[in-house]
């Protein structure tokens, strides 16, 4: 399988440059939700290959296994019920992390090496290395990694990157019954979406459309749906980007206190080599 | 399954999964295969993605298999005949059949009998007693014979008693209004789903159906598959690729059960067992071979008698001989309980039977009747008058842990009342023992053993065999009541208690005793003694040959144990893989293939080629046919178009009309579910199914409609399997309780919330779980009255992990049967509905 | 000499000052990668996460403290706006061209309150950082404010901070020893504070 | 044993502390991948026991067998290689590890005698004695050798045997051959109707 080069290409809250430069396709997983029937083969496969522990659940109402992703458990369809002019739909989105091109988690993160994203395009947490600070839960626009109670680190699905270095595909991925996911480098799956895209289109979606958010710099989960114009109704937000609150600390405001800090030391050093200490009228201070 | 061998002469899945993906058009109706058979419903996802194939998806609710179709239609639960007798009264009337197919393949050209007759105003066929309300005489649901004791036909199709004129006039009343008004479908609704799935009478369209426990669950199940059966033949699409009606089985190896005779009343091969009156092998073997009804009809079951005596040698091996019948004297025959009625031992008979105190003990190999049910607290009272149970299990279940007190509280017994005595043997599971298991689509595969298992449990075999061994002893020792039988039974493995799986796979294929000759020319050797048998007709009738069942022929020849093959190649691209295991019939993958081929031998549709007759025999798929019978040259459009395609029916046709092999009539008719919301807007005065005859017990009370207005199914979840999945933490996380489907204006009127608790209530009992809200559930107007439809899964019980809150769902269920394949009608009743 | 701070005075003020520090070593190790050793200097990354909030709330119950301390003597008076436009002559160390003061000149008064707020901001922020896994994603604006008034807010009184510390230690010779010692002889209050125990 | 990556991460974590206090960047411990779990592990082939799909699947055990290791199952996975899944499979078959490594197994034989609350351990020979002598009480006084008309039936209906839809198509013919040819039982039934 191509693309299983473990070589990095970011790393967080690190100083040091892209160490990676070896030419390799960028690898996606692909959704194509209107072939997903929500049976949920996914969450277990990967509960099952990573060895995560069950969540306790309670019947809520809903076919949905819970109302989100949590540490132990890094893949949630999420079910939704809708009508329209075209009748009744119930859709189901299979739901991880989207391995973002220019990830918010990444650029959060002020641990060096907690969030790593290899040349390949999957984005990883080392939980070594995270301090468990919870940056990344403010840097992430699709409320993905998740703090365990347990360990105090972030959890979230690392598109198997295990399985991947050596050739075989996402747990997820593999499980599929229904072939509504595929893995493969991001190009040929964008080349399978627009195919189905148009399928749909001829068969009277019109708004059918691939989610690939260019506010997070694409992502490496290309995704296929009936109602592109409408994101919300799968539990997507329509225009994800990094919050700016988080890329305005991570560079003009981070360069503009930087400045401040050293100007700041620099002008009290200045400023006692000019004038100097205050000293008491009397002798003794 | 009693409806498909019925009317093609074999009861499974006719197609395949892989096939699936060649389909043009797939009807899912009776079943939910996205929910029950995820990996199988890869293919219709094929089908859709590489073929545009359309779903079209017909249920009583909007389901994971609707969320993916192009098409659905709400119908009410019980209604399937009516629906499906619209689309073959729509595809009759809109020329929307395969003309030339239905005149070579069916029994449409054949006359049927004079005094053959449907009331339609009474809803019954000729041939019923009104004093015994039952069809004392059916005798009219035959054809007119010719003095050789051929069918007699019309190759035109034009004479009035014709069966495809007598269907046309059958199914004149499902009009699209009828429809609607039985089944609560919009009458265009309807229509634009009969386009859809009629779309493929063209020849180069297929078109399959997927059902499952959706139909035969009901009290007219057999009729109903039959129904859908017809409409297949009308639209010329059995015997293709792409094509067939496809029965998606619930269990791994419930097919393979089947073929091996765990059922009351038949052999392993589906020779039906011996009864009272065939007193000699001879008798026995004249009953079950049929006739030729037409002098091109292969008819293969005239190959009975050798069937038949290699499994006596199988069983009684050197004690069968041809002096003494072969031993078929120490074979028990099924009694009747009065002339010309047979007992009935078929489940929901058997707990009746255990209920009224006529047995004593049950063996439960994996087996969970008290969950299962039907009508679980029946069953629990039934297991409470045993003396003696065992239960084979890898865990502990509601069954074995019957005396329980929170599970005996459900009929009002403590644990000091009942004096059963209970054995929970602990057994292997599938990936601790090897051996084969058949899936539905009929593909015996071996599986290997990974590992021991948990500390002290054994194998299925070895406690079925240090069982019988046990027994045998102390016959031998003590002697007994027919012990002949026991000491007798040929139990000649190398290891007795612990029999090789590959020695009894053998003896299931069975081998040559002496060496077999050539039936033309006896010179000839064609198979050494101790070699294994290759095809079915290397099986004599004179005990020169032992074969445990003779479906499976060909399975483990000399060339070794086909069902462990591991090629994966599929030349023709159809998804065949022909050298993958191994698929009873003979390796055939597609049943029925030889109709996928016109009357010359050309197939119907040059793309997907099943089979083709190249001048000298048969090409493709192995022949479901004889190899090297030339098709006639007679005119494509004539009945005589060489053999008869349907090799197992004496007719040499499949069969639109059935001559009495149903208990209901020779065509299908809608009759409601035995507990149903409306009259039978057809025909009010005889509203459910003439033949069920319901039991009468204390528990098996029955609800009107007055005190339980709510239309009631139950189904499976695809997270869970059955009342396994329970013990799995995994799985109890994905779908942690039990809960039940409400519709959201149903909900409003009863105030009830989304997640809140309520109360299902039926004639047999109650059950309590959480609510789910829904718009996939829409109240319906069926013969002017609203109606609504609820539903709820049923994987959950006392014993697991998780919360198990004793949510049987099969307490509400009833103890109905449809009267020929005597499946239980789990899947509609009357209930009442509370907020709890 | 005159007490200028008493002991509770003193003490408030160096648990303050210590915590303060560690979270401006430990926020700083988190601010920027380059800085990161200081953090595992402390501890580790993790125990440097860990504890950070934990100071924070000493650091803030220490800031309430002063608060009820000093609150009194920090109001802004007309003249410690007067000083404040003329703090050119301060930073040029031309006090006698000053307003005089009383115990806290203006300067000392805007940077108490600078710290004061900047706490009250932080302990805010800080405290929807540590919990933001309890913040529901509806209200994921929380997370991202929070982010951002954090680090605004701990840059303002780092400002404050450093002119504090350089004031304190290098510039108003006496005024280290008053917070240590908590006396001041007479000269250093005259001179600086003449306002004050007029 | 190798070192695991827990054991390595720790040292190069300190080693990476150590280096950073020098000044030194943290580079050492970056992106370490989890070791594949199924590198060294035996694979076998079956069937998935639950719907009539027959998925293949690849069971995979850990430990050589060796006299003193029992092996047990680290994962299942479907089977690339079966036509029918290529390696998918759906919430069931992929949980199949919990269906095997399982703390509700049973193992040991359990009994409940009559009138009681509770179970007790039993032996399988015990166990197996015990049922075939019940067996043959029931056969002996209620074999059912002649019918209602008077003919020789030969039959037993006095117990039923109901299993098999997991079991293999082998012990399906044993069950028939042992129960009804041997012992003349006819309510044999399985799942197929229910």
């Amino acid at each position: 399988m191509a693309g299983n080069t473990l070589e990095l290409k970011r790393i967080s809250a690190s100083a040091a440059p892209p160490p990676g430069i070896r030419d390799t396709p960028v690898l996606a997983k692909y959704i194509d939700t209107t072939t997903c029937i929500g049976c949920k083969a996914c969450e277990v496969a990967c509960q099952q290959w990573n060895d995560l522990p069950p969540e306790t659940t309670v019947q809520i109402g809903t076919y949905q296994t819970m109302p989100d992703t949590t540490a132990n458990f890094w893949n949630l369809i999420r079910f939704s019920e809708f009508e329209d002019a075209g009748g009744f739909h119930w859709f189901m989105r299979k739901d991880q992390c989207m391995h973002c091109g220019d990830p918010g988690c990444l650029k959060a993160c002020p641990a060096p090496g907690a969030i790593v994203q290899y040349v390949n395009g999957i984005v990883d947490f080392q939980q070594d290395q995270c301090i468990g600070c919870g940056y990344c839960m403010a840097g992430c626009p699709f409320n993905i990694p998740k703090l365990s109670s347990k360990t105090k680190t972030v959890y979230k699905c690392t598109m198997c990157v295990d399985r991947v270095a050596v050739g075989l595909e996402p747990a997820c991925i593999k499980a599929c019954p229904t072939g509504c996911l595929q893995f493969g480098t991001k190009e040929q799956l964008l080349e399978v979406a627009a195919k189905r895209v148009d399928q749909l289109r001829e068969s009277g979606f019109r708004e059918a459309g691939v989610y690939d958010p260019p506010g997070v710099g694409g992502t490496s989960v290309v995704t296929v749906l009936a109602h592109a114009d409408q994101p919300e109704l799968y539990g997507l937000p329509s225009n994800p980007s990094i919050p700016l609150a988080v890329s305005f600390w991570k560079a003009p405001l981070k360069w503009l206190g930087n400045i401040a800090m050293i100007g700041g030391i620099v002008a009290t050093a200045i400023h006692y080599l000019k004038y100097g200490a205050k000293h008491a009228h009397g002798k003794d201070s | 399954m009693a409806s498909l061998a019925a009317t093609f002469g074999r009861g499974a899945m006719t197609n395949g999964w892989t096939d699936i993906a060649n389909a043009d058009v797939i009807l899912a109706m009776g079943g939910n295969p996205a929910e029950n058979h995820p990996v199988g419903f890869r293919f219709v996802m094929d089908a859709k993605r590489n073929r545009n194939a359309k779903l079209i998806s017909v249920d009583p609710r909007y389901n994971r298999t609707s969320a993916v179709s192009d098409s659905f239609t709400q119908i009410r639960v019980g209604t399937d005949i009516a629906f499906l007798g619209g689309l073959i009264h729509y595809a009759l009337t809109q020329n929307r059949y395969h003309a030339e197919y239905v005149r070579l393949f069916t029994n449409a050209t054949f006359l049927v009998t004079e005094s053959y007759a449907f009331d339609e105003a009474a809803g019954l066929f000729s041939g019923w007693d009104t004093a015994k309300k039952a069809y004392a005489d059916k005798s009219s649901w035959s054809y007119e014979l010719d003095a050789q004791g051929f069918a007699k036909i019309d190759a035109t199709m034009e004479h009035p008693r014709s069966v495809f004129q007598l269907m046309k006039k059958h199914y004149a009343r499902y009009t699209p209004e009828m429809v609607s008004r039985i089944c609560g479908c919009k009458p265009e609704e309807f229509v634009r789903a009969a386009e859809l799935i009629t779309s493929t009478f063209k020849p180069d369209k297929a078109g399959t159906i997927l059902y499952a426990l959706g139909w035969t669950h009901h009290s007219s199940s057999v009729q109903l598959i039959h129904t859908a059966a017809m409409l297949q033949l009308l639209l010329g699409n059995m015997g293709i690729a792409g094509g067939g009606l496809n029965a998606l089985r619930g269990h791994a190896n419930i097919q393979g059960g089947t073929d091996c005779g765990m059922g009351y009343h038949n052999l392993p091969g589906y020779v039906a067992i011996q009864k009272a009156g065939h007193q000699s092998l001879k008798t026995f073997i004249d009953a079950v071979t049929p006739k030729p009804l037409r002098p091109n009809a292969m008819n293969f079951y005239s190959n009975t008698d050798r069937f038949v005596v290699s499994q006596l040698k199988a069983f009684y091996g050197k004690a069968a001989t041809r002096e003494n019948d072969f031993a078929y004297h120490l074979h028990p025959k099924l009694p009747e309980s009065a002339p010309g009625v047979d007992e009935n031992w078929s489940w929901a008979y058997i707990f009746d039977h255990m209920f009224q105190g006529r047995m004593e003990g049950l063996i439960s190999y994996g087996m969970n009747p008290v969950s299962n049910g039907p009508n679980s607290r029946k069953v629990l009272s039934g297991l409470s008058k045993l003396k003696w149970l065992v239960v084979a299990e890898n865990f502990e279940q509601e069954t074995a842990a019957f005396w329980k007190p929170n599970i005996l509280e459900l009929v009002g017994k403590k644990p000091a009342d009942v004096q059963t005595e209970v054995f929970l043997l602990p057994a292997a599971n599938f990936a601790e023992k090897d051996g084969t298991f058949t899936n539905s689509a009929r593909w015996i595969q071996w599986k290997w053993k990974a590992i021991d298992p948990p500390g002290e449990a054994l194998a299925d075999q070895e406690i079925t065999a240090r069982i019988f061994l046990r027994v045998r002893e102390l016959y031998a020792a003590e002697g007994g009541r027919q012990a002949a039988s026991v000491t007798n039974l040929n139990w000649w493995y190398s290891n007795p208690s612990k029999p090789s799986m590959d020695e009894v796979l053998k003896e299931i294929n069975g081998w040559a005793i002496q060496d077999i000759k050539d039936e033309k020319d006896p010179k000839t050797v064609v198979l050494k003694a101790g070699a294994q048998l290759g095809k079915f007709l290397d099986t004599r009738a004179d005990g020169s040959t032992l074969c445990g069942n003779w479906l499976y022929i060909g399975c483990y020849p000399e060339a070794g144990n086909l069902t462990q093959r591991r090629n994966t190649a599929d030349p023709s691209g159809l998804g065949a893989h022909p050298n993958w295991s191994f698929n009873w019939p003979a390796n055939r993958r597609i049943m029925y293939n030889r109709c996928s081929a016109d009357g010359a031998g050309k197939p119907w549709d040059a793309s997907r080629p099943v089979l083709s007759w190249n001048g000298e025999k048969w090409v493709g798929d192995v022949p479901d046919f004889k190899p090297d019978s030339a098709p006639a040259n007679t005119p494509a459009g004539t009945h005589d178009a060489g053999m008869g395609a349907f090799i197992m029916l004496p007719e040499g046709v499949a069969r639109l009309f059935v001559p009495g092999q149903f208990a209901e009539g020779p065509f299908s008719e809608h009759y409601e579910p035995v507990e149903a919301p409306i009259p039978n807007p057809l025909h009010p005065s005889q509203s459910s199914n003439p033949a069920v005859k319901p039991f009468t017990t204390e528990f098996d009370k029955l609800g009107e409609a007055a005190e339980y207005p709510i239309v009631c199914t139950t189904y499976r979840l695809t997270e869970h399997f059955h009342y396994w999945t329970k013990n799995n933490p995994y799985n109890m996380q994905l779908q942690p309780e039990f809960f039940v489907e409400i519709p959201e204006e149903l909900a409003k009127e009863k105030g009830i919330a989304n997640g809140g608790k309520v109360k299902v209530t039926s004639a047999r009992g109650s059950i309590e779980g959480k609510a789910m809200v829904t718009r996939r559930i829409k109240p319906m107007t069926v013969g002017g009255k609203k109606v609504y439809q609820i539903g709820f899964p049923i994987h959950w019980g006392f014993l697991g992990k998780g919360k198990q809150q004793g949510s049987l769902a099969n307490l509400v269920t009833p103890t109905i049967v449809d009267p020929n394949s005597f499946a239980p009608e789990y899947k509609g009743f009357l209930v009442k509905l509370e907020k709890a | 000499m005159i007490l200028r701070y008493t002991f509770k005075e003193r003490i408030v003020h160096w648990v303050a000052a210590f915590a303060y520090v560690y979270l401006l070593l430990t926020g700083l190790a988190f601010y920027t990668p380059k800085l990161y050793w200081l953090a595992v200097v402390l501890g580790g990354g993790t125990t440097s996460r860990e504890w950070h909030p934990w100071a924070g709330l000493v650091f803030v119950a220490a800031t309430v403290l002063m608060y009820v301390m000093w609150a009194s003597d920090m109001r802004i008076t007309e003249g410690d706006r007067a000083w404040g436009r003329a703090i050119g002559h301060y930073v040029r160390n031309e006090d006698k061209h000053l307003p005089p003061v009383g115990r806290y000149n203006a300067g000392q008064k805007y940077l108490f309150w600078l710290m004061f707020l900047g706490g009250v901001l932080l302990l805010i922020s800080g405290v929807a950082m540590w919990f933001t896994s309890s913040i529901p994603w509806s209200l994921r604006w929380l997370r991202h404010w929070a982010v951002l008034v954090h680090v605004s807010a701990a840059l303002a009184t780092i400002g404050g901070f450093i002119i504090h510390v350089y004031m304190g230690t290098a510039v108003v010779r006496g005024g280290f020893t008053s917070i240590v010692r908590g006396e001041v002889s007479e000269e250093w209050a005259r001179t600086h504070h003449p306002l004050w125990k007029r | 044993m190798t070192p695991t990556r827990r054991t390595f991460l720790k040292a190069a974590t300190s080693a990476g502390a150590a280096a950073a206090v020098l000044g030194f960047d943290l580079a050492p411990a970056y992106a370490q991948t989890r070791q594949l779990k199924i590198a060294r592990t035996t694979e076998n082939r079956s069937t998935c026991p639950y719907c009539s799909v027959s998925c293949g699947v690849i069971i995979h055990t850990l430990g050589d067998s060796s006299r003193n290791v029992k092996p047990s199952v680290v994962h299942v996975e479907g089977d690339p290689d079966h036509p029918i899944n290529r390696g998918s499979l759906c919430p069931k078959g992929i949980t199949l590890k919990q269906d095997i490594v399982n703390d509700l197994r049973l193992t040991k034989v359990r009994y409940r005698a009559p009138g009681s609350d509770h179970w007790e351990d039993k032996s399988w020979d015990w166990a197996i004695d015990r049922i075939a002598r019940l067996i043959k009480k029931t056969r002996d006084e209620h074999l059912v050798e002649k019918d209602a008309l008077g003919r020789t039936v030969n039959a037993l209906t006095a117990m039923g045997v109901v299993g098999g839809c997991t079991d293999s198509n082998e012990n399906n013919y044993l069950l028939v051959k042992a129960f009804r040819a041997g012992l003349g039982v006819v309510p044999l039934e399985q799942q197929a109707r229910i």
